[in-house]
């Protein structure tokens, strides 16, 4: 059997980051109460809670539409800034899709790119401006590395994830440049940011999903 | 310990407010779809349109400023967040006109983000409409880049500046560079004694010692130009428009609107005297103080504090925000 | 510890914040001798005039509801304090007229004994004045004696009816008849959560657990009739509803006037939250909510609470409500 | 020499109670914020400072005239309840001292008496009702029982300061009747009253200032 993913993966990928991040709805809150207004945990609820109603709601007509759904339904949770840029991500990673039924490693690596690519025309943050860009950007790239050395997507992921949370973490080092938190300047540095936390947990949770699979 | 809020399911904040607005207000409001709030008598079709968006939880804010000579349509988010552009590309169409719509946007990262996608959709779609970004707060420096400074209570006195003119009858164009001569005129400091609590989750936004205010706040009490010891009213005052002047360039002879903005606990008694030290400085400097605003605009959830705001005025603008209008909370007879 | 408020000399607080008041809005108001606010541009000679008096530390409280249309002259006391007699005398002397005074007293112990003692100078110097006393408070019970039961917000929309009586040229009996009309069909009751600072001397008055909250408060968040649990908004809503109802008398088919009037802590979203609950209470009981107000009318500092009115309405009160007035802070066009 | 009082006696006497009484503001605030408002140490602040003014102002004409003027100072602050009871308890007096150039002790409890009944006149408040009645009935009726026992001075004021001081103290077991207090009901039981607590302070000064003017 090729090392792919179906769409039926990406559900099951989707739903264990919708429970991931439901349970870490106080920690997301609170990590944004410190550099911003203290809503991250309720708007990435809402982003998830969107996520699984496109999952429900899905035709199965294709990984480019279940992918579009879920997007789309980000776009439409009033959410801050997670919305709009959760939203583009899945809608990117739906474009990117194209006809596809299934991904291999290198597809998967390009739709992440897509994704990210989208991000980026609604957001000039960069690595070190410390936003959810710090988790997201070593990730794609952690992916796309994979998929060159022709890993399996399992550890394309696994190092996707770990790319994520160190990017994460490294964000306690950094003065924000974006978002809310900008104006406090270098009182942000010793905080991690919440943003690049909900991230990190996204990418956790498919690997997670992609390991229980193989067991 | 449970919050120190009148509230039902946290879940359903905005749903209830908005209805209870709409209800109290029903001769002035009207509720269309969940979160848009237009005009109950709507403005002639000839005449330019004015939609805005915003998060909810800093009432009266935005929807309570939709009326005559004022808003036409507000899109409200959830408590503290963006509307969602698909939302606001909906207002935006509702709204489209041969006259065209002005979008009001504050810079805020959700504000900002929701508002691009709305005008990309709408330009696919070939809405008439202009969009112009107030980023009035003068925090992070008067000169700093234009996204670094924040969208705080200038956007009121701009509704009503731009309702006027719109009102009036004047082109798309007209009321464009009316409303952009005001915002390339403006300046807020904002200033914060206790902080908010977050009424989604209980959690207090940010941190203020007993003995201590801030200078420089956001609109929910994010951390400004760092922490000070409690100043009387009057150098308070003194200190936030000694920086505002400067900001708006205004010097003697000009004449200016003086806005204070209460953020919530912070009394209207304290708003008076703020108001009439800054008021004072100003006259010092030989400014005249030609148009004036103290109140609850933008507030956000029970924070001690408040906005003050500077705009230099010319004729014209004194004269469009003496002019009728007629929404909830601001008439003008 | 300092206090949590922007001000300066305590002593003179409501000397300052008048002052701020009056140029913020001179086009509406004048501040004639220290604490005599009058309306900027008077009332014509042969209609009724509208006098009262109050404490201040409540703003924006009886002096921001000066204008036409409202009341003609409000005496301001000192922070929590009723003005004197004599200076009482002086404004019902100043408005005295042939058409007559009609001069509003909340029934606290303080401003009642300024006001006698007014009256008396009053009736040895022939001026033409009817005293008309609110005591709408149901705290105590709907039927404690009229002594019991403090003036609270009521006065407001009492100032509003009278005012629009006088200004459309009744007499002074007809204005007085109808002012009592209204007063005698009005109730209202308080709650409170978090309790206010005197801003003279910092002190905290009244006590409230960090779980609980009063209903029956005083208008300085004196306890009321007992703390209990903290109730969501839909309850607190209701069991102060249910309470007015009965007390007015309101029964399936009449029209009422309801009103909030926020504290000062408490939110605008609160308020609509309470409202909407409020209103569907009386829906259900086929009562028609034909007017509303919600606002800060009379607030305490930065109580956290608000008052919830009742009044029973027909047609010509219910005109004499929507009638055109303008105040600094409530306009009607 | 007769034992009598001069206005000169009424104005040191009135001195010692103008310093008493702003010795005490923050009790009376403190008092006054658990049954009422909080205010009545700001409220007798004015008062006594107004009875200052006018002490500074007499034209040295008559008694009358100095305890006119000490009332219609206190009538004319801003002071809640305060400013009319102790304008109409120095007004009443005033009128009680008719064109007498000194008191004896019979004099004085005229005197006092026609203050009090001013007071009444503005006031329906008993003893029990949990008011400044509860200091000011009690050391009034010790006044005219010392007169009528033919006391001195200094001693019937003494008993009188005695009285004031047992009726405030009493307050604490009563509920309130009258003023703000009234509508906290059962709860003002334990509580002493502010209004109480200030008039006793009156006639504290007004002994203690006799007794100094004897040693
Ligand atoms: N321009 C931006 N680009 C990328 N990420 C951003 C940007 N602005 C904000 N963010 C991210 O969004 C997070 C905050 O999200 P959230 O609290 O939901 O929105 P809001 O700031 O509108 O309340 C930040 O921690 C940051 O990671
Ligand atoms: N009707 C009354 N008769 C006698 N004394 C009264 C009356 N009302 C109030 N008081 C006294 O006044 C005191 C409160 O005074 P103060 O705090 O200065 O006035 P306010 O209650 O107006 O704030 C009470 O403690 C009580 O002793
Ligand atoms: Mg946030
Ligand atoms: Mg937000
Ligand atoms: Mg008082
Ligand atoms: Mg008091």
């Amino acid at each position: 059997m090729a090392d792919t993913i179906s769409a039926d993966n990406v559900t099951a990928m989707l739903q264990t980051a919708v429970a991931l991040i439901r349970d870490n709805e106080p920690l997301l809150s609170r990590l944004d109460s410190v550099t911003g207004d203290g809503d991250h945990g309720a708007a990435m609820v809402s982003a998830v809670a969107a996520a699984e109603k496109a999952l429900g709601e899905w035709d199965k007509s294709s990984l480019k539409s279940l992918l579009h759904g879920v997007g789309w339904g980000m776009m439409c949770i009033d959410g801050g800034s997670t919305g709009p840029l959760w939203g583009s991500l899945f809608m990117g990673m739906s474009k990117g899709a194209g006809e596809a039924e299934s991904l291999d490693c290198a597809a998967l690596a390009e739709v992440f790119e897509a994704g990210l690519a989208k991000v980026q025309s609604q957001s000039k943050a960069q690595v070190g401006d410390k936003t959810m860009m710090d988790a997201l950007i070593p990730a794609v790239g952690a992916i796309r590395s994979a998929a060159d050395a022709s890993a399996s997507i399992s550890d394309a992921m696994a190092s996707a994830a770990s790319a994520a949370a160190q990017g994460a973490q490294a964000t306690a080092g950094m003065q924000a440049r974006f978002g809310r938190a900008r104006n406090l300047g270098e009182r942000t540095i010793g905080h991690v940011d919440p943003g690049a936390t909900s991230m990190s947990l996204l990418f956790k949770a498919f690997s997670e999903a992609l390991s229980a699979r193989e067991t | 310990m449970a919050m120190k809020k009148f509230i039902n399911d946290p879940a359903n904040l905005t749903v209830e407010l908005l209805d209870g607005l709409c209800t109290a207000f029903s001769d002035k409001l009207s509720l269309v779809s969940e979160k848009l709030v237009c005009r109950a008598t709507p403005k002639d079709s000839d005449k330019v349109a004015i939609v805005t968006l915003g998060g909810s939880g800093h009432e009266p804010a935005l929807q309570a400023f939709v009326g005559e000579g004022l808003i036409d349509i507000s899109v409200v988010g959830d408590i503290f967040a963006a509307p969602n552009g698909p939302k606001v590309f909906e207002a935006l169409k509702m709204m489209n006109r041969e006259a065209g719509v002005l979008f009001v946007v504050l810079n805020h990262a959700g504000d900002v983000l929701s508002a691009n996608i709305a005008m990309e959709m709408a330009a696919e779609a070939g809405l008439n409409v202009k969009m112009i970004l107030t980023h009035e707060d003068i925090a992070p420096g008067a000169d700093a880049p234009a996204e670094d400074k924040r969208g705080l209570v200038g956007c009121v006195p701009l509704y009503k500046i731009a309702g006027a003119a719109a009102e009036a009858g004047k082109s798309l164009d007209e009321v464009f560079a009316i409303a952009e001569r005001f915002n390339n005129n403006m300046a807020t400091l904002a200033v914060a004694m206790k902080i908010a609590t977050n009424p989604q989750n209980g959690g207090e936004i940010g941190k203020i010692a007993d003995d201590e205010m801030e200078i420089g706040m956001g609109q929910h009490g994010e951390a400004g130009t760092g922490p000070c010891k409690i100043m009387s009213a009057d150098d308070t005052a003194k200190a936030m428009v000694e920086r505002l002047i400067p900001a708006i360039g205004a010097v003697k002879g000009d004449k200016v609107l003086l806005a204070i903005n209460g953020s919530g606990a912070t009394t209207h008694m304290e708003m008076f005297l703020i108001y009439r030290a800054a008021r004072k400085v100003l006259a010092d400097a030989g400014i005249e103080t030609a148009c004036s605003m103290v109140g609850e605009y933008l507030t956000v959830q029970e924070m001690g504090g408040f906005q003050m705001f500077l705009a230099k005025m010319d004729d014209e603008l004194i004269e469009l925000f003496g002019a009728p209008c007629d929404s909830p909370y601001w008439t003008v007879k």
